[in-house]
């Protein structure tokens, strides 16, 4: 594998025994390999949001857009049009993708736009200590709902099957190979891709023997079977006990909306130019 | 011709006006009085004239009152009068509320189907019916009728209709010849021998001069008034060289502008004042980020939904201050097609030389009126070069230069990073808390506005006219540029518009209120926006002439207002 | 005791300062420094000392360096100072970086086990492997040894430690019995004979104070510095009387208010400048539809994501101006908890009495502070009556009365429809363009702030500290408060404290400064935002000291930047 | 059927022919039989957004809450919670619904919260002159995308089911009986409903005729089966010709959100108690 160095002069400063370290090892990785395949590294783009997830940004020595909270998707899409050439990769938390900025996942997914989105789904807001997310389970008690919450999990792999989406898959901090497989696999996956990574926060929601009991691979699984995605989907709803898949769910090839955009340059009129025919039409 | 909107350069006579014509065309939402309205705007460019299209239409999109005020004139203007010289009316609403404006010899044109009146009446819709027009053509056949009454040769009116109609020509030029038939000639007006220039809205105007900055992408999500910045330029994407995106909010509209920025390509959005409240946060990342962006407000009544298709100059408070944090911002209020064209230019270049936000505000009168746009009195328009990186020392994204300008580099770049962050940051744009970092990090942006401010003063970022002894001064800003500047022709007074808002031009100001005995501030609100950025800049201005019934100024109320302050 | 920030009433002697305590404590994020601090605070309550705790903390969970401040005196305290009595280091770091700013007779406790530094250090490691502590336990070994050191009793301690702690209370208190061992006593702080209050954060008195006005529901989306109010509301939730709510999104936070401000229930929402632009849109609606909600806007350095977890005070331009459109709103910006209590409370209702936004402008010092809460010196806080509809005429639900206030009734009632519209609208919340109507809806909106201001005669919207007969005046908001009363009494200055910003207190500020010949402005940002808005109302204020590095003044910083003024 | 007068002095301004028209009557003729059922009638609240479909708010003389463009959700959401024994009705555009505010309804649906949401969905943007909305099909030209767009729509409806609205529907402005027996069973049923209405827009997207030709009315149709509202849901997909089902898809019984709320009166502190218990603590 190549020997780029990805470090940045940074201190990281997550918790020890985060699972947002599996994350970094693992897309790392991935980000050397297509190196190694040839992909120039400045091709490549990360955007952020804002929470423990996004510091992802400052800890990889890669061209980045540490964006706001909620808003990974947008300044991605934009890059993604302006520069169909390049790999987008979004890093955004649970509370940041799947609450605060859905609406632009949903619409990312529709558009079926060529960027990947890695989602740091700890189901907790980490960086504000630890409230309940849209895939907090029932009963969850954070500072913001001390006697737990009363109110069901999104199932957001569902909900971004529904909205058009084209790569679907899931990984967990503890995986690290299987994690590595995946974020290529999405990375080159042309077309909207998304991969719900159930981080661990070891601080404020230590699930690690959870998901060791109920986590595994899928296998001999047809990710061009929609309805058997949709299955494997919802075996786990995020909420009740249940064997979590892990794996790509689904994958299907679709116009990008980037596509569009594709200009012949020598259609371009002269700027002067149209301004004058625009104008001279006016009179 | 004469165009008393020129600022003075030198002392000048203004003569006094002379050909002047009022048109006014109403009916129902739906009737294409829009259309009508911009026919006869055609019309009467095409007899020479310099042309001012106000448009007055209630937020639905059938039914209730509509109307087009067009007004010819020798010379250039921006704004209506109360009084009409011709009055057409496509339903008894327009005859019932729009009478009284009508001058001693004025002429009226209605559909007799519908409405009682004096003057000529035509049968609409029995010529429509006879013709097997739709009812949409009623308006083809008032136009015919005004040229006959207006003395307007048939060829002229066939040129422009060929112009201006696309869909069944034949058939409406048919009616309106029925229109042109059906009345008599009342007066000539006259043909003027001057140079034609073209007549475009405001939001065309902006877009052209976005696209004359260097746009390479619009983002828009539809808001009343600057929608049709949104639309024209969709008209024009197809021929390359732009793209034009309208996304599903105005939060992805503004986060979309700043992905686009950081490609390097020149990116500007539209919105009104509430789409622009979901900009703020992207606004303050513009700040923080340094990445570029000219954002056009289009201002109409509010607070909230308001008045959503009147007009207002509201949000000037609004768009100085918003956004968490400190950070230079560019603002520029145009008052015209020219400056609107003009600034939008600028203010993409600025954007980019200084890595600020830049906001080109608008009013509703000027985005969606219709004005005689005359390139030739535009400034030229520098192509600012953009400080790129020099690929000499190893790139860093927020270099500390002696400017606070850092050079600029993009992806993908050779064995380069480049990262842009939204928190505080060191040069190379990683993540910093350090009390000392930050403040010289703050520093570093704050100072991009005390050149930014250097380099205006090359700009004529406050225009003045009128009576340039006068001692007796309108101070204004946006379209209400057009109407004091006729008030101070009537009243010899001298105007003063303050075109950019910040960094905001104190010397300038200053220097053309030297001789000032009474400043009068123009705005159309309620609690006197400039005024009182003027006062925070120690100006104290304590005559106020405020309007914020969402209707623009006319010539008359103004100089009615305006006297009372002066008795 | 003497309270040198309680506002002059009548000209009185302030003493000199005498007991003063700072002790800091540092170590790792995740080290619990802030429990620490927390139980030294409750410590030095104990021995009937005035507290302030400042806590500096970086964006992150754990690692990096993170430490409180922990100052008790006998006199009434809302700021730091540089110098310490005892430095408490969980690591080598807080020697390293806050070894310089210890007395020359002060104490040091340090955990050997990792770190080096001069004075008396404990070998915590060891320690918590004999008792089979966690790691976490570390900073009760460490408040062990400061107890001895400082000659606290132990019963003291176990007496805190019981109020404290609820985890593993046994253990906790062995590992500092260890610590209480393995060091020496260095001097003995003094037991008062004071009364005793209780210590509050900022979060904590904002949130008492929304309770005793009468809140209802409490939205928010979490965000620092103000997720403290979420946290400490939701834990009170429980026992009835409010409802708590989390929702998607800021957006959805203030429209869910004005939601259940339309059924009548007195709510408020918290959050800071970014989240507050996803507000904008909605207090914009809250203008227009006259639905009263409390926004409690925490600021911390931007612009954008800047340093969440600092202080700055660079929101006041944004607050008085965010929004489109013109609308009346209340803006206090109280300096420390008791302030934070009573205009937490009195927004809430003055909110709905004048049926507008009320915003509570606090900065990350305070809001996340801790400091004693005297509840005697808050001024009484009367019950507002809401203007209720008398059900005599049919109701409208925008009534056009002589105040502006329309009386209000609230769904389900019976026969009566209550229409809410971010139109302009009549009187019964019918949408309207009319330009007559929209004028008089307008007035009757704007006209509330007349009567809210002449009601705020009443208050104390300016306060005045210090020295009364002093020429030379310190003008500040907020929690610079504090700081600028200690500088004042040590330099014989006066303070002027301006708390309500809008409606702006001008004939109250005016009134202050009458006799002042030297005005110095403070404040945590850049840009002097109090000063500018000191000029647009045309008092020049041509001193400032401005600190934006996101680290609140300490009393000799203040000082020291005062006096290079003041030559 | 009551005899109550719900009009306001308010002038229609709809375009003639305008399937709002549709819309007005029937939710007009189910508040009366909801009168008429013993519902007082200031037990009602009408929400609406900003666009053509929102001045049904000035058309009803009824309690109503006009609110911003994509914001009808959390004002309909906040009233539900503070007046449980209400009935709140939301009308709101596909632009105002599934564009700008199509986060607020996912997390409606996912709260299972006991508001209606009848969504006028005309597949434009009416009130801003025809701009393509979410629903808007494949190559629509509006005034924003006068080549075409190139992104397929969105299907709410399947999207609503993934974030777990409790009841679905269809109807269209050619079908009043249809209309009035969804609005009713919607606004009765405990939970998050949503009514999709193919409104038709005579003046920029006039769909009469499709519609006509395409439309059927479910029968036989069970909406208790969640596979089988998934089909019939999925049908159409809102852009290639297909059957386009009518009727209720989903149905199903759950905990509403607001519920969590409901607090026995007695048990609530006085404010000063409160205050002074959480102050005695802190000494
Ligand atoms: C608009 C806005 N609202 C709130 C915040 C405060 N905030 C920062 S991070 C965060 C939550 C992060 O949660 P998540 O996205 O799940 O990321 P994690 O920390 O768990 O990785 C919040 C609410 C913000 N920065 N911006
Ligand atoms: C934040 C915001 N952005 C944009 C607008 C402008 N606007 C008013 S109505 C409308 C579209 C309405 O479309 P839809 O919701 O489908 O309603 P319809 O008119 O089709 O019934 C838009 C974009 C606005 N009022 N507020
Ligand atoms: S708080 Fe949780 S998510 Fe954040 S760094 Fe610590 S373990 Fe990781
Ligand atoms: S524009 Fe369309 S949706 Fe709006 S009123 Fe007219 S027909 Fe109805
Ligand atoms: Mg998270
Ligand atoms: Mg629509």
């Amino acid at each position: 594998m190549s020997e780029i160095n990805l470090n940045t002069q940074a201190v990281n400063t997550w918790c020890p025994g985060c699972g947002n370290f599996a994350i970094l090892s693992a897309i790392k990785m991935v980000l050397k390999s297509l190196v190694d395949d040839g992909l120039p590294l400045e091709n490549i783009v990360l955007v952020s949001g804002i929470g423990c997830h996004a510091k992802i940004a400052d800890y990889i020595n890669v061209n980045s857009f540490y964006s706001l909270h909620g808003r990974v998707v947008p300044p991605a899409e934009a890059i993604k049009i302006a520069r169909p050439g390049m790999k987008i990769i979004g890093f955004a938390g649970d509370g940041d993708a799947y609450g605060e900025g859905m609406e632009h996942l949903i619409f990312a997914a529709k558009r079926n736009i060529d960027i990947t989105m890695i989602i740091h789904n700890n189901r907790v807001y980490g960086l504000t200590t630890g409230q309940y997310t849209p895939t907090s389970p029932l009963g969850y008690k954070g500072r913001s709902t001390p006697q737990g919450t009363r109110e069901r999990p999104l199932n957001p792999l569902d909900v971004m099957l529904a909205s058009g989406a084209t790569f679907l898959a899931r990984g967990t901090s503890h995986g690290l190979d299987l994690l590595k497989n995946i974020f290529k696999e999405a990375v080159l996956h042309k077309g909207f891709s998304l991969v719900d990574v159930l981080q661990v926060c070891v601080t404020y929601y230590n699930m690690y023997e959870y998901y060791d009991k109920w986590v595994y691979e899928l296998s001999g699984h047809d990710p061009a079977d929609r309805s058997l995605a949709e299955a494997k989907i919802r075996e786990w709803d995020y909420d009740r006990d249940a064997r979590i898949a892990l794996g790509v769910f689904y994958k299907k090839a679709a116009p990008c909306f980037e596509d569009n955009f594709l200009m012949p340059q020598g259609a371009k009129k002269q700027v002067d130019e149209r301004i004058s025919e625009f104008l001279s039409q006016a009179v | 011709m004469q165009n008393i909107q020129e600022p003075i350069k030198e002392n000048r006579e203004i003569p006094l006006k002379r050909n002047d014509i009022s048109i006014l065309i109403g009916g129902k939402a739906g009737f294409g009085i829009d259309k009508a309205g911009s026919i006869i705007a055609g019309l009467l460019n095409r007899l020479g004239y310099y042309i001012y299209v106000y448009r007055e239409y209630p937020s639905l999109i059938r039914g209730g009152h509509t109307y087009s005020l067009i007004r010819a004139s020798e010379r250039k203007i921006c704004c209506h009068n109360e009084q009409i010289d011709f009055l057409l009316a496509l339903n008894q609403d327009t005859v019932d509320l729009h009478k009284g404006r009508l001058k001693n010899n004025a002429s009226v044109v209605y559909d007799a189907s519908v409405a009682q009146s004096s003057g000529q009446g035509i049968a609409v819709a029995g010529i429509l019916q006879e013709e097997g027009a739709a009812e949409v053509m009623r308006n083809s056949c008032i136009i015919g009728g005004f040229c006959k009454a207006a003395g307007i040769p048939w060829e002229i009116l066939e040129d422009v209709f060929k112009k201006k109609i696309d869909k069944e020509f034949d058939l409406n030029l048919k009616v309106a010849l029925r229109g042109f038939g059906a009345v008599e000639r009342q007066v000539t007006i006259p043909e003027l021998s001057s140079r034609k220039v073209p007549v475009i809205t405001g939001n065309e105007a902006v877009g052209l001069g976005l696209l004359k900055g260097g746009l390479r992408n619009f983002v828009a999500y539809p808001m009343t008034p600057t929608s049709g910045i949104l639309h024209f330029l969709a008209s024009l994407a197809e021929d390359g060289g732009i793209k034009v995106i309208h996304p599903e909010s105005e939060i992805s509209v503004i986060l979309m502008a700043l992905g686009f920025a950081y490609t390097g390509e020149k990116t500007a959005v539209s919105t009104s004042g509430g789409g622009f409240c979901l900009m703020t946060e992207g606004l303050s990342l513009a700040g923080m980020a340094e990445l570029p962006v000219v954002i056009v407000v289009g201002q109409r009544p509010g607070p909230s939904t308001g008045l959503p298709t009147y007009t207002s100059q509201t949000e000037l408070n609004f768009v100085l201050h918003a956004g968490q944090g400190e950070f230079p911002r560019f603002i520029a209020a145009p008052g015209d097609t020219e400056e609107a064209y003009y600034w939008s230019a600028v203010a993409l270049q600025l954007a980019w030389k200084y890595q600020i936000p830049a906001i080109v505000l608008v009013d509703k009168t000027l985005a969606e009126g219709a004005f005689s746009f005359d390139m030739q009195s535009v400034p030229p328009i520098l192509k600012e070069l953009l400080p790129l990186w020099d690929r000499d020392l190893p790139y860093k994204r927020y270099f500390n230069s002696e400017t606070g300008v850092s050079p600029l580099a993009f992806a993908p770049e050779k064995g380069t990073v480049i990262k842009v962050n939204s928190y505080e940051h060191d040069e190379s744009g990683i993540t910093i808390e350090d009390a000392g970092i930050s403040s010289l990090m703050q520093a570093k942006r704050l100072r991009k506005e005390t050149h930014l401010a250097e380099e205006l003063k090359a700009y004529e970022t406050v225009k003045v006219y009128g009576d340039p002894k006068a001692s007796r001064v309108l101070l204004c800003w946006g379209s209400n540029k057009g109407a004091c500047c006729e008030v101070a022709q009537l009243l010899s007074l001298k105007v003063v518009q303050v075109v950019v808002m910040s960094p905001f031009p104190l010397k300038e100001i200053k220097q053309s209120l030297r001789q000032a005995k009474e400043v009068i501030c123009v705005e159309n609100n309620a609690t006197g926006q400039l005024s009182s950025l003027m006062s925070r800049y120690g100006i104290s201005v304590k005559k106020r002439v405020l309007k914020s019934d969402g209707r623009p100024f006319s010539v008359d109320e103004l100089k009615e207002r305006v006297e009372k302050e002066l008795l």
